[in-house]
């Protein structure tokens, strides 16, 4: 397995909900990210879809080390990121950069686009000041934008815009690994599918690995190569793009997949939809057992005593089901 | 309303922060354009009180005293026969140093930085600030201030009275510079609360956007996004409040006064005159010797008031 | 010394023996006017005119002062002086009683001397009043029970003995300090002097701290019981003139803002103005004369020559003040009003100012804060403010000033830290030594400019045991004369007239400088 | 089709922007059917929710109806009393927004808020509102309608307010029900499932969709007509086929080459 | 809920504690000397040290504290240094209460006159009713007391002759008129100006569209959606101001002969009198801590999505 440039092994995240009157002492914890294992391969986009709630989110924040994990081992090539601290800490994160989701946020208002996309070189002193201009135009052209607008402020932007600065703004320090969280959600369609060409090129061109991180199923269908499936903060199903869309075998991504509706009225009125029947929210306060048994149409009672595990169902395919 | 992308692409928007774009609302602002006037013209008057005023403060002719306002004294002379005008006006100069003063003194950037720090490292060092904090709002500050400045003012000012003789400069202490330090100084040990906990409230909600996700993730020091990332961001709501609070400075002056603890006589300031002046006998009698000093301080709090609300819309603009 | 704005101290107590001849004509009802919080109701804890006015009203000792400033009988009906003139004997009224009804004894008197003596007692005043006797400064030690001095004859006679002949010992007793307390009234509780037992011409009949006080004849009182019903003091404050032009009050003073218009005779108000009588007091600039550039002499006399203290008391003031060009006030024990002080003289200042030391460039003067105490509004007055732009204009000295919260002067006051300041001395019993002893003698602790004349201190020393008044006084005219040239005091002013407005209605309301019982004589007519 | 019950014709609004004037809508004509569901499409910035509050007259504070009729069975609703149009809002014309989250009064009880348009708009008491209103929360498939009933916003979840949204629009069965992006801060199974639900409920009581959205799935699942949006104009309308199988504006070829399908693979987007 | 209120009441105590403490070392290491300024100019040292060791202020600071502590605890908060023989507890209690009556008074002034005029300001937002209301509200709060007090007492007082001048008869006395709305003005002009920005800001939000797109009448929107919306932040200030209540309004109590705390209070601070110092300092943190836990818990209230746990 010399080709996975990430391996995360068994991932924790757990946020702590302060209560007590005297001290303030850990009670219950939020399990946000709960025994998360899976390679991301060098060159590859990794999908990892989910809804609200999921811990997809978080997931990448682990990543990214924006937040330390509770437990488990974040490896890029070989070193663990979790047990990395300071100087050395600030060194990786060369080498794995973000890009947000809300192109309204994820841009600080009061720096301009050259302020933004020269400050990764002025943190880690990767080129003499007198080139960031030409660097900072050299950014901008390879995300195509006119390297003239470097001096406008992100509110002068459209939202593709600004999606293609915070592009630029990751890809300024020369990453390997590109942490996408939610990179188009929050776009129109036409820009969406521009931002995603723009990623893809960039992919090809730049040999840059991405962990694709969204809730649109149909964005995360057309982007990735492999795809995890997350579920309340355990992954449910991974395997490659076409296990996961063509043979869904989790009745989670059964589920999910039925719910997308397809922009054609004629295949859609023949569509059968799976039946959810509780809102997603509701049943949230259940101990042990398959945290989606609640909603599904084949749970039995297994599902209800243990948390079903990772199991490889055929070549590149895992499930954690006890029904399957 | 979202915002219209159309329109916005004519827009020969070039490179223009939100502080110009803040600048033109604001320009666009009658009300706070008039009160920026007023204040400007008003401390004009103060900083160049020698060239405006007419007379000298203390200045004095036993037989013109208490003569009602006219064309030779537009705001009548008091008991000393001195020009309640030109008085006024040396006043207006000391407001200006009571208020530079107190931003000299610290308040304000004890409490955003207290606030930068208890909102943006958090746990632990948040808790402490934020109890400390509660310990001196809870504190009546009154107390300290009698107790620290008052018994401290005299030892500063005795002291760089001191200074000024070695160094051969005069009237540091005479404009009352030194006295409105040593009490802010001691009311910003108290008062850096209010301005902390807003800064912290803002830093708290700024350290989870987005942006300075981004900047921790590209691995800038803490420094780096405190000053940076946050800073800048914060500033409007700051502007704010330090436009309204210049008006509460300005009108604490009067009970400073009060409380003997500002600039020395003959000097004038208009707290000095109005509280001589705030008597019921007075009013009735030589109204014009509290009246002018009042309205002029009215002034003050108003137009910093409103120049606090126009830059609110300004700075903190919200599509309505 | 002590500033106006914070209470002074009783002086003396005044028997006024007018409206005695006649027999008291009805004109009882209230008396409604504004007063101070009393610090305390207890006759030996109080130091302060607020405390004091209500004091002599309720309680009384065994002599008081009348208006001649002579020691005249309250509880003791005579007295008589042993030949040594240490032993004082007293023999008590027979009419004399508690507002209970209970007879005043001898052993009452002796009773509340001791516990006036008792260190537990904390009496501020005790030493100062009470010293004198013998065995009051051993009780104080805790080195005795009694205070021997003090000796019970019988029921009605009582003797004390003190420890060296002084003639101001029965000034002295007039003080709250010596008043007689009823023991069983004292000895019930600790806040007794919210229900007081006292002897006074009236008695306490409510007292609400911060609201008011209402006190109520005494029927039986001793030398003729009071014509009003009841007085009302309101504590809490508020607008006096206001408040009397409104018919809230019927007694008021006047301030210098509607003092023009009061006086102007068109107004109605003008009809019930009234004087009142100069207190004892005398307000100064003192100035440390170890510190520079006080420690010269003439730059000392140039400040006082320096100022026209007339121009600023008629102008300024409005007449309220009269200047002072002495140390005692007019009509004090040993005032002599041949000695002329440092007149208006500004050519003689700038010349004076010249020869000193410093030379007549006031640049090269070293720089003169003037420390002014006193925290709420402006203690610097109009009158300072006036004399201040006189030196500038005389003298081309300016001095700057600074205002000092009173507890902090008063430490730096004792410690001498003051460069100058601005003080007043309130005479505290009848005798100049009060003024020139306590204030001038190189060795009082009062002394806080540092002034030290040999001269001075051997004419005060001889002055202290001279027994003849006359020879006594002349000395202190000696020192005072010499203090006066030597201008270690900026003289200021005495009081003036005091202005005060009267209701029509209120008859007999003496105007005195100094705290009585006067409540007693007034009354109503409608 | 059962006759038109609400026609636009010629819908202009325009908005006033520091001295800017910004024409959200410029000219919108369409028309509703009875029991019918109509989709408004467009990009965001295309005007759809400025059309669907300008029929409301909502339009906020700085922006203004010009010009147009909106003709609500015949009568033209942008000229009648505030008071008539009040009866005709909640009574006749109801409206579901995008924000489940906001759309709610956060001090109000979610029952007390359904409950409030039967006792203003039907006259309803007490008694009566609180019976159809648990009715109600039991149609849009809240479980334990009774307890919810006393349930603050902040109790439900993001789905479950919605469905409270939906309850209250139809509370008073109004003939259209104006869905504004109804699903779009949803999950998609949550989105799904509130969508049949509320087409379902829609269809049972004979009211009319006006289904705005940026959704082009959505919109080929659930509607009938379809009207695209470009710049505050109407650019395309038709039936859903004629619009998805045969599209005339360029505009509306495009957007549909741009949506991401779960049936095509990657690298198979379109980005001309 | 209940661990959030004893979470509180358990930091309360050690915040008076230290703010006990902090008055103490305050007290003892500030300049001046109590003793001193109850002789006057009866400086004899021996005496001051008589009554220093009476008082116990020969004490190290921190036994002094203890001390005080203890006797604080059986309800002993000593004799008033100034007032000689008075309790602290007397002295002050009575004025507490008056002073809080009248603060209360001025407090009602302003929130009843206050949020209407807001939410006329508010309805016609941008308008110049909007302007000159706000206008008006801030010229009054921009008037010090030193003007409005003489400017009353000749209205009321020497012109109308309707009011007494001076003194305190409880809330529902003539008297409180004057001072009520002296000290209620400044709160007038803050509760409007904040009530108006937040009706503005509610009036934007999206839950009120809804309202108004039930068809609810705007009068219905205004009073159940908008104001207890919008009321949220103004209950805030006005739950904080409760805290202020007890410390009295020194230059209106003594404008009006008001027996309040308040001078009494300057006094006693320019006095050096400790004793009533600290246990003023204490009541007054101690307001402000039972002002915040009344807003904590009235947030409950008004706004059901706050829980603390």
């Amino acid at each position: 397995m010399d080709n996975n440039l990430i391996e995360i092994k068994n991932l924790k995240m757990y946020f702590p909900v302060v209560s007590g009157a005297l001290l303030p002492r850990k009670g219950s914890e939020i399990k946000a990210v709960d025994d998360v294992s899976f390679n991301i391969r060098r060159g590859e986009t990794f999908g990892l879809v989910g809804e609200s709630g999921s811990g997809k989110t978080t997931l990448g924040m682990c990543l990214l080390q924006l937040y330390r994990p509770t437990a488990g081992e974040v490896l890029f090539q070989q070193t663990d990121l979790c047990k990395l601290r300071g100087k050395e800490l600030r060194q990786v994160r060369r080498h794995i950069q973000a890009i947000f989701q809300d192109p309204y946020g994820s841009l600080n208002p009061r720096m301009n686009a050259a302020d933004i996309i020269s400050e990764p070189l002025n943190i880690h002193h990767l080129t003499p000041r007198r080139e960031y201009s030409k660097r900072v135009e050299e950014m901008l052209s390879l995300v195509g934008l006119d390297p003239a607008m470097a001096h406008r402020y992100p509110h002068e932007f459209s939202a593709g815009e600004r999606q293609r600065i915070g592009i630029a703004r990751a890809l300024t320090v020369g990453p390997e690994f590109i942490v996408c969280d939610e990179p188009v959600s929050s776009l129109d369609v036409c820009v969406q599918a521009q931002i995603i060409h723009l990623l893809e090129d960039l992919q090809s061109r730049l040999n840059l690995t991405y962990l694709f991180i969204a809730h649109d199923l149909a964005v995360v269908g057309s982007t990735s190569n492999h795809v995890a499936v997350m579920y309340r903060g355990r992954l449910v199903e991974l395997g490659t793009r076409d296990h996961i869309f063509d043979n869904p075998l989790h009745p989670y991504t059964r589920a999910l997949l039925s719910a997308v509706p397809v922009p054609d009225p004629t295949i859609e009125k023949e569509r059968q939809r799976m039946a959810v029947t509780v809102d997603v929210a509701e049943a949230f306060s259940q101990p042990g057992g398959c945290s989606f048994r609640s909603h599904c149409a084949e749970a039995a009672d297994t599902c209800r005593e243990a948390t079903p595990v990772m199991e490889m169902k055929e070549p590149e395919h895992w499930i954690a089901c006890w029904r399957s | 309303m979202r915002s219209f992308e159309e329109e916005k692409k004519k827009r020969p928007a070039r490179g223009r922060s939100l502080w110009i774009y803040a600048g033109q609302r604001f320009m666009r602002n009658k009300k706070g354009m008039v009160c920026l006037a007023i204040i400007l013209l008003l401390y004009g008057a103060g900083i160049f009180a020698p060239l405006v005023a007419p007379y000298g403060y203390d200045q004095q002719n036993l037989g013109q005293a208490l003569k009602a306002p006219g064309w030779e004294h537009p705001f009548g002379t008091d008991r000393l026969g001195r020009d309640v005008f030109s008085r006024v006006i040396f006043g207006i100069r000391t407001t200006v140093i009571v208020t530079v003063a107190a931003m000299a003194a610290g308040g304000l950037v004890l409490g955003i930085a207290m606030g930068l720090i208890s909102g943006y490292f958090g746990r632990f060092i948040d808790s402490v600030i934020m109890r400390v904090g509660e310990v001196f709002l809870a504190f009546p500050d009154i107390l300290l201030v009698i107790l620290i400045a008052a018994t401290l003012k005299p030892r500063v000012t005795e002291w760089v009275r001191g200074l000024e003789g070695t160094v051969g400069i005069e009237g540091i202490v005479r404009s009352g510079f030194v006295d409105y330090m040593v009490v802010f100084g001691a009311l910003a040990i108290v008062s850096w609360v209010g301005m902390a906990r807003v800064v912290r409230g803002q830093v708290l909600s700024l350290k989870e956007s987005q942006y300075v996700m981004a900047a921790r993730a590209l691995g800038a020091s803490h420094w780096r996004i405190i000053f940076r990332h946050i800073f800048p961001n914060i500033l409007p709501p700051i502007i704010v409040l330090v436009s309204v609070g210049m008006g509460s400075i300005a009108g604490s002056e009067v009970i400073l006064s009060w409380l003997g603890l500002g600039v020395q006589p003959p000097v004038p300031s208009l707290g000095v005159m109005i509280w001589d002046n705030g008597d019921i006998s007075i009013l009735r009698t030589t109204p014009y010797l509290l009246l002018f000093p009042v309205g002029t301080v009215a002034i003050i709090i108003f137009a910093f008031n409103l120049l606090g609300d126009a830059l609110n819309d300004a700075l903190n603009p919200k599509i309505r | 010394m002590k500033a106006k704005t914070v209470l002074t101290i009783l002086m003396a107590l005044m028997l006024l023996l007018v409206g005695c001849a006649k027999q008291p004509p009805a004109g009882g009802g209230e008396l409604v006017r504004l007063g101070d919080e009393p610090s305390t109701l207890d006759p030996h804890l109080t130091s302060d005119v607020d405390s004091a006015v209500i004091v002599v009203e309720v309680f009384g000792g065994l002599v008081t002062l009348d208006t001649n400033l002579k020691v005249v009988p309250d509880l003791a009906e005579k007295w008589s002086i042993s030949s040594d003139r240490k032993t004082y004997t007293f023999t008590l009224r027979r009419d004399a009683k508690f507002h209970n009804g209970k007879a005043v004894t001898a052993n009452d008197v002796k009773w509340s001397l001791e516990r006036a003596a008792d260190p537990k007692t904390l009496s501020t005043t005790v030493d100062t009043y009470l010293g004198d006797i013998v065995g009051v400064r051993a009780k104080l030690a805790g080195e005795s029970q009694e205070v021997s001095g003090v000796r019970v004859i019988d029921d009605r006679t009582i003797e004390i003995t003190i420890d060296a002949p002084k003639t101001y010992f029965l000034a002295k007793l007039t003080y709250p300090t010596a008043f007689v307390l009823d023991r069983d009234n004292v000895e019930a509780s600790t806040e007794w002097f919210k229900q007081p037992n006292g002897t006074g011409p009236f008695k306490l009949k409510e007292y609400l701290p911060g609201e008011l006080i209402i006190l109520e004849r005494f029927p039986d009182y001793h030398l003729g019981p009071a014509r009003l019903d009841t007085v009302k003091f309101f504590l809490g404050g508020g607008t006096p003139m206001v408040m009397y032009e409104n018919d809230e009050i019927q007694i008021t003073g006047v301030g210098l803002a509607d003092l023009d218009r009061v006086r102007d005779p068109s107004s109605p108000l003008s009809k019930e103005l009234h004087t009142a009588t100069p207190g004892f007091q005398t307000s100064y600039l003192g100035m440390n004369v170890s510190r520079p550039p006080f420690d010269d002499i003439k730059v000392r006399q140039a400040l006082s020559y320096a100022i026209n203290k007339d121009v600023v008391a008629s102008t300024v003031l409005a007449g309220r003040v009269k200047p002072a060009y002495t140390i005692l006030p007019p009509g004090f024990p040993g005032y002599s009003a041949d000695l002329t002080g440092l007149r208006y003289d500004p050519e003689k200042a700038r010349k004076l100012l010249a020869e000193s030391k410093y030379g007549a460039d006031p640049a090269r003067l070293p720089r003169i804060t003037l420390t002014v105490p006193g925290a709420l509004g402006t203690a610097v007055g109009l009158d300072l403010e006036a004399i201040l732009a006189m030196w500038r204009d005389n003298l081309g000295i300016q001095v700057d000033v600074q205002q000092v919260e009173f507890a902090t002067f008063l430490r730096d006051l004792d410690a001498r830290r003051l460069q100058m300041y601005a003080i007043a001395w309130v005479a505290d019993y009848p005798d100049p030594q009060n003024f020139l002893d306590l204030l001038f003698h190189s060795q009082s602790i009062n002394n806080q400019t540092g002034y030290s004349n040999p001269e001075v201190d051997r004419l005060l020393e001889a002055a202290r045991t001279e027994p003849d008044e006359t020879a006594r006084f002349q000395l202190y005219r000696q020192a005072e004369q010499i203090i006066l040239e030597d201008a270690p005091w900026v003289l200021l002013w005495h009081p003036g007239e005091g202005y005060v407005l009267i209701k029509p209605e209120v008859k007999n309301y003496l105007l005195l400088p100094i705290v009585v019982p006067r409540y007693r004589f007034v009354y109503l007519e409608k | 089709m059962a006759g038109v019950l609400l026609q636009v014709n010629d819908l202009k609004t325009h908005f006033y922007i520091a001295e800017a004037t910004i024409k959200a809508v410029d000219g919108v004509s369409f028309d509703i059917g009875r029991a019918e569901t109509v989709a408004l499409v467009g990009e965001s910035g295309s005007g759809k929710s400025v059309t669907a509050l300008s029929i409301m007259r909502l339009v906020p504070y700085s922006g203004k109806v010009v010009g147009g009729q909106v003709l609500f069975n015949g009568e033209d609703l942008l000229h009648i009393s505030e008071k008539m149009m009040r009866t005709i809002r909640g009574r006749h014309i109801g409206m579901v927004f995008q924000e489940p989250m906001t759309s709610l009064n956060p001090v109000m009880r979610i029952g007390t808020q359904i409950a409030e348009t039967l006792k203003v708009r039907l006259g309803m008491d007490e008694k009566a509102a609180r019976q159809r209103v648990i009715e109600l929360l039991r149609m849009v498939g809240i479980r334990d309608a009774e307890q919810r009933y006393r349930d603050y916003p902040h109790q439900f979840s993001g789905g479950m307010r919605q469905r409270g949204m939906v309850a209250m629009a139809l509370s008073c069965s109004p003939e259209i029900l104006i869905a504004d992006e109804p699903t779009t801060a949803l999950d998609v199974t949550t989105q799904a499932q509130i969508l049949d639900m509320m087409t379902a409920l829609a269809r049972q009581m004979g009211t009319s969709v006006l289904l705005i959205t940026h959704n082009l799935g959505i919109v080929a699942r659930y509607a009938d007509r379809i009207n695209i949006m470009y710049g505050g104009k109407l650019v395309e309308s038709g039936t859903s086929e004629e619009v998805f199988h045969h599209p005339k504006h360029p505009y509306t070829l495009k957007l549909l080459q741009c949506v991401p399908r779960i049936d095509r693979k990657r690298g198979q987007l379109s980005t001309t | 809920m209940g661990a959030y209120i004893l979470r509180r009441l358990i930091w309360t105590p050690i915040l008076l504690l230290i703010v006990g403490l902090v008055t103490f070392l305050l007290n003892f290491y500030g300049p001046g000397d109590p003793v001193q300024i109850i002789m006057q100019q009866y400086q004899d040292p021996a005496v001051v040290e008589r009554v220093r060791e009476q008082r116990g202020l020969d004490k190290p600071v921190l036994v002094q504290y203890g001390i005080y502590i203890g006797n604080a605890l059986r309800g002993n908060l000593g004799e008033s240094f100034k007032y000689r023989g008075q309790t602290v507890a007397s002295l002050i209690g009575k004025r507490v209460w008056v002073s809080s009556q009248l603060g209360l008074a001025a407090l009602i002034l302003s929130i009843v006159l206050g949020i209407p005029l807001g939410m006329l300001a508010a309805r016609w937002q941008g308008r110049w009713q909007d302007t000159s209301i706000i206008s008006g509200a801030l010229l009054f709060y921009s008037m010090p007391v030193f003007i409005t007090a003489p400017f009353l007492l000749m209205l009321f007082v020497l012109w109308l002759g309707i009011l007494p001048s001076h003194g305190w008869g409880g809330l529902f006395d003539l008297r409180v008129v004057m001072p009520a709305l002296i000290l209620g003005l400044p709160g007038i002009a803050f509760i409007a100006r904040m009530s108006r920005n937040s009706i503005v800001e509610v009036l934007s939000q999206d839950y009120v569209r809804t309202a108004r797109a039930k068809g609810l009448h705007e009068l219905r929107v205004y009073w159940h959606h908008v104001l207890r919306n919008a009321m949220i932040p103004v209950f805030t200030v006005i739950g904080l101001s409760l805290a202020t209540l007890v410390s009295g309004a020194i230059v209106t109590e003594t404008y009006f002969g008001i027996p309040g705390i308040g001078r009494l209070a300057l006094d006693a601070f320019f006095a050096r009198d400790y004793p009533i110092i600290t246990a003023l300092s204490l009541m007054i943190a101690a307001a402000y801590v039972l002002a915040n836990l009344i807003v904590d818990i009235g947030y409950r209230f008004i706004d059901p999505r706050i829980r603390y746990d």
